[in-house]
């Protein structure tokens, strides 16, 4: 069920030099979400499309989002501060299979893709497992939500440049503990989410990914976020990203 | 309280708010944020002979007060339409516009043929998709091409039958009487005008077909100029559309010659956009004492 | 440093930006907020061959991120332009290039032959105005009017000849042949897109012309397109415009296959936008380690 | 000469059901403004075009501006709030010539044409004049300024409906006591100004009137802001508002 609701802006902090916090007031919206759905923000009277922005908690009422502030429309965002009202569309979309995740899930995100895998883990930890994160940044400045994760689980941290955590790539990392995890769910760049996908289906565990594609309606309707998903005579078929997915198994996906 | 109804080829509307084809689906999504009883009418997804997988991703881009798409007509193709869809959307007190295409004549008539012995209500021969590289736009750009498509069409249609015409082009008016001297019962434009956005980092075009239409804001003042034209030109009904997104737009497009307006782009920004402009354009007929919603169609003054 | 300059035509522009005719009057308004030497090339408003008066006011509405217009040409003459104007905007440090018009081919040689013994550095020929009634219109939408009326003007121009084209045409890539096939130095693109608005109050058209002129970001993603499919058929350069307002766009524009561009609309806004664009333009090429801005040109890839 | 400033909104309040006092921080500008002349504001950034205000008072930095919330610009700007920042362009135009006021001038505003007149009738106080204003609004909720104007002269007040001052137009004041004036300058819809004109050339006194018509770049440039004007040989010919204008004597205007 999608919903429309105007948000007021409870805070709005810049956590590193491009991403920023953004914490709603939207009663509605977050009582009906889930982890790995989304919501899809007007970002001012110039723009004519929405943004789509990972939840990254959603509790008592308030809806937190995570965003890099890139172009015109998320960097209008992040110029909200408290008090300023959005209009917010959400929860959107099919997020992720919490049923199958065995006792041992290990939730990876890289870069702009850490953040919605945040609720995501508190809710397997919630449901009993022991989860995992492993968390990839370009360096020590683009670090975020570190003590959350913490506070949810066993956390990795890799950087490209080695600036803190492990040096390398969250795939490397997947790699060399992939025989502690029961499954994996990922959010990132397009070839690291393949990559995982291919240690996760060698060791023979599901795995779950987020995927990205601009959107126009954000609910289904224009089939614009197309994604490309394996049909079953092995031709390509495509999904919408904005209501099949963000997150499909990697194993439907069309590489 | 003003009369809302308009008689459209025939076909009582409760309004003349209709939903632009490929923005809506088929109606499910918006469904979920009103009762589609409230709109005058749906246009679905442009629907094809057999399915369509439509082109690769981006299919959009944003651009000022407007957005390029090249969905490329993605679609279960017509039979699965009539089966699965029609059903759906006749749970609702509202009219079904199929909006039907083609790649060739013989195809054209089929899917028109088809689509008249379904339970819709009017059929919409899109003749103006830009993204669809053979048949559709040539079609709607050449005189002699649309006078052929549309006779074939009408001699098989049971139904009204809307032509959609193309922007693209350098005289609407022409492309206008052709469409109706050869049989069509009304006429429904704008389509997407060409357009092409290209990211400056990569170097590349943002959309996977390189060039994609135009819709949104950005194109109103270009659809209220045609449908101007079209009214002058021909005396067949026009279903307005481009760039409406206002009660107020709806009244301009309509004093320009619209019997009734289509709302496509707009949804994204606002799901509640059909039905909100409905209810300022019901507020406007109020406030502006006039009686019925029909007067506005072509009372512009010059 | 990038290296701004552009060989165009043989005629160095020392960079690429330039306004668009009919937005910056002959400079004098938009040279007290800055030194017309900044700019690559001024554009100066249409000349026709006697003073014009222009259309009656409204001659402007405002629309989604653009403008209509309906001047309608009005401009002192051709003869009191290079009495009156020549000796200001020769004080700058920066390229003359003088838009003309007619209404007939005669008048169109005419012109173009007076303003070659002028001291201008480039003539841009307006086959293309919206705005007036007989000829302008007709010329650019009809490729056998095109070659005619281009071809007598080149015989007769003794500097390089831009051919402004029209929007609203089906297929600018063979108005653009027809004009390079014709002896086109260059062309430039685009003029405004026909537009209409109507006031919901008056029922009346905005404008005093009824149609107009669309101008502005809105139309960014057709110029591009045009620009694109035109660099694809002919081998002459062109200067793009219509929307841009920013380096980025500027970039877009010359990626598309603009060798140079104009500015327009853009100063209504922001009457520093050519400069500010520039400094844009000159930050992007040196962010990208780009060492001169004509690799820009064409650099789309596919 | 035309400056472009960026001004900090000093306070914005509202005077009446749609009509607002604007004052902004505008050193350069307020500095540079003569009566009669107008500023060009953008309105936000969904808007292109500028809107054109009159300058209704301009001291001490600030820059007075009485405008009437209408369409969606002026809507955007009567939400501006101290603190904000808006883009200003101005002083633009050419104002009152005040040289040829006499020592009993008229001052005479319509509705949203009364702001003005305010600067203009100070101004004339101020070279040693002896000023009359006439107001003309269309009802009393209307009446803005009233105490300004009285500070400065004499002022008589009309109400359409005559439910505050004398019952009647601006144009019935002005013909009752025509004799007592050496030249008017008004400001006001169309049909106003032409009936004043006519008064004022029946008594032989100079008439100025301030024009409006719809603007592009609002320097000049562009011609849009055409104003019929009586060419030397009875022709018409167009001057433009924005830079010829807005002020012009009322027998240079083709009515
Ligand atoms: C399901 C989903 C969840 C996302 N969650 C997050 C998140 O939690 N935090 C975060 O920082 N980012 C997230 N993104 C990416 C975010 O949507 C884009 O960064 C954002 O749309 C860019 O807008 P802009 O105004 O900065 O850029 P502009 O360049 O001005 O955007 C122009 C247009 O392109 C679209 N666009 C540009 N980049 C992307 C992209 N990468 N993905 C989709 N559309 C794009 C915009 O939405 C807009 O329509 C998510 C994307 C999707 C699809
Ligand atoms: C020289 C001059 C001085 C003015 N001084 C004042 C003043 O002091 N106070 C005041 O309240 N108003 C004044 N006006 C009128 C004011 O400019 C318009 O009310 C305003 O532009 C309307 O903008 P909007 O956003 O409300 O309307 P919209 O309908 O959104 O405007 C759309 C477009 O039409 C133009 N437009 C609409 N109405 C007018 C109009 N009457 N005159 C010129 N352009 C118009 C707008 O500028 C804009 O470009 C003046 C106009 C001029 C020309
Ligand atoms: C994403 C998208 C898909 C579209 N698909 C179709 C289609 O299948 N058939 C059709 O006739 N028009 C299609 N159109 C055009 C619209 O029906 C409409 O003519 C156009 O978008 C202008 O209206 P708008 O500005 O209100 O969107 C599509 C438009 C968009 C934006
Ligand atoms: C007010 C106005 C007047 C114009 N007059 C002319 C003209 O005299 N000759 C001409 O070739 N183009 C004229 N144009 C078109 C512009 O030169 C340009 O092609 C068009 O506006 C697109 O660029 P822009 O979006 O940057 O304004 C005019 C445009 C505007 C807005
Ligand atoms: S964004 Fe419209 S279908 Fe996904
Ligand atoms: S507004 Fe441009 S000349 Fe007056």
């Amino acid at each position: 069920m999608s919903i429309q609701e105007l948000c007021t802006v409870r805070d709005n902090r810049q956590l590193t030099g491009s991403v920023f916090a953004l914490t709603l007031e939207a009663p509605r919206i977050s009582s009906a979400a889930a982890p790995g759905q989304f919501v899809h923000i007007a970002c001012g009277e110039a723009r004519l499309l929405r943004r789509p922005i990972s939840i990254c908690q959603a509790h008592d009422g308030l809806l937190k989002l995570v965003f890099a502030a890139k172009g015109e429309g998320t960097q209008w965002l992040s110029r909200c501060s408290a008090g300023d009202v959005v209009d917010v569309l959400g929860p959107l979309g099919h997020g992720f299979d919490l049923s199958a995740l065995g006792d041992r899930p290990v939730f990876i995100g890289g870069g702009i893709g850490v953040p919605p895998m945040l609720q995501t883990m508190q809710a397997a930890r919630a449901a009993g497992a022991q989860p995992t994160a492993i968390l990839g940044f370009r360096s020590r400045d683009a670090v975020i939500l570190e003590d959350d994760f913490r506070a949810a689980g066993t956390v990795y941290i890799a950087t490209d440049d080695g600036s803190y955590g492990i040096h390398g790539f969250v795939s490397d990392v997947l790699r060399a503990h992939i025989g502690a995890f029961t499954s994996v769910c990922c959010c990132g760049p397009k070839p690291m989410l393949r990559a995982l996908a291919e240690i996760a289906q060698a060791a023979g565990i599901p795995c779950q990914v987020s995927m990205e594609e601009r959107m126009g309606c954000g609910i289904g309707a224009c089939l614009v976020c197309a994604c490309a998903l394996k049909a079953e005579d092995g031709a390509v078929r495509y999904g919408h990203v904005c209501k099949d997915g963000p997150v499909f198994y990697a194993e439907e996906v069309q590489w | 309280m003003a009369d809302l109804r308009v008689n459209f080829c025939g076909v009582e509307l409760k309004n003349p708010v209709t939903t632009a084809s490929g923005t809506f689906g088929f109606g499910h999504e918006y469904g979920e944020f009103y009762d589609l009883g409230e709109l005058g009418g749906i246009g679905v997804k442009g629907l094809t002979p057999e399915e369509r997988l439509g082109n690769p991703a981006p299919r959009i881009a944003e651009t000022p007060m407007g957005i390029l798409n090249c969905v490329g007509l993605q679609n279960p193709g017509v039979d699965r339409f009539i089966e699965e869809q029609i059903p759906f959307l006749r749970q609702y007190d509202t009219r079904i516009i199929a909006n039907v295409s083609g790649t060739t004549v013989e195809e054209y008539a089929g899917i028109v043929e088809k689509i008249s012995d379904a339970d819709v209500d009017l059929i919409e021969m899109n003749i103006s998709c830009p993204n669809v590289k053979c048949g559709g736009l040539t079609f709607g750009t050449q005189p002699k091409m649309v006078e052929e498509v549309v006779s074939a069409a009408k001699r098989v249609a049971k139904k009204p039958l809307i032509v959609k015409l193309s922007p693209n082009v350098t005289d609407i008016a022409e492309i206008a009487r052709a469409a109706v001297s050869a049989g069509a019962d009304a006429l429904s434009l704008i389509n997407t005008l060409l357009g092409m956005r290209i990211d400056v980092e990569s170097r590349r075009p943002i959309l996977s077909n390189i060039m994609g239409g135009l819709s949104g804001p950005a194109v109103f003042p270009v659809a209220v100029r045609m449908v101007y034209q079209v009214h002058q030109a021909v005396d067949v009904p026009i279903i307005g559309m481009g760039g409406i997104r206002t009660g107020r737009d709806i009244v301009e497009m309509m004093l320009a010659g619209a019997s009734a307006v289509a709302i496509g782009t707009a949804c994204f920004a606002d799901p509640m956009a059909p039905v909100r402009a409905l209810h300022e354009l019901e507020q406007f007929l109020d406030e502006h004492g006039i009686a019925s919603v029909t007067e506005l169609t072509g009372g512009l003054r010059i």
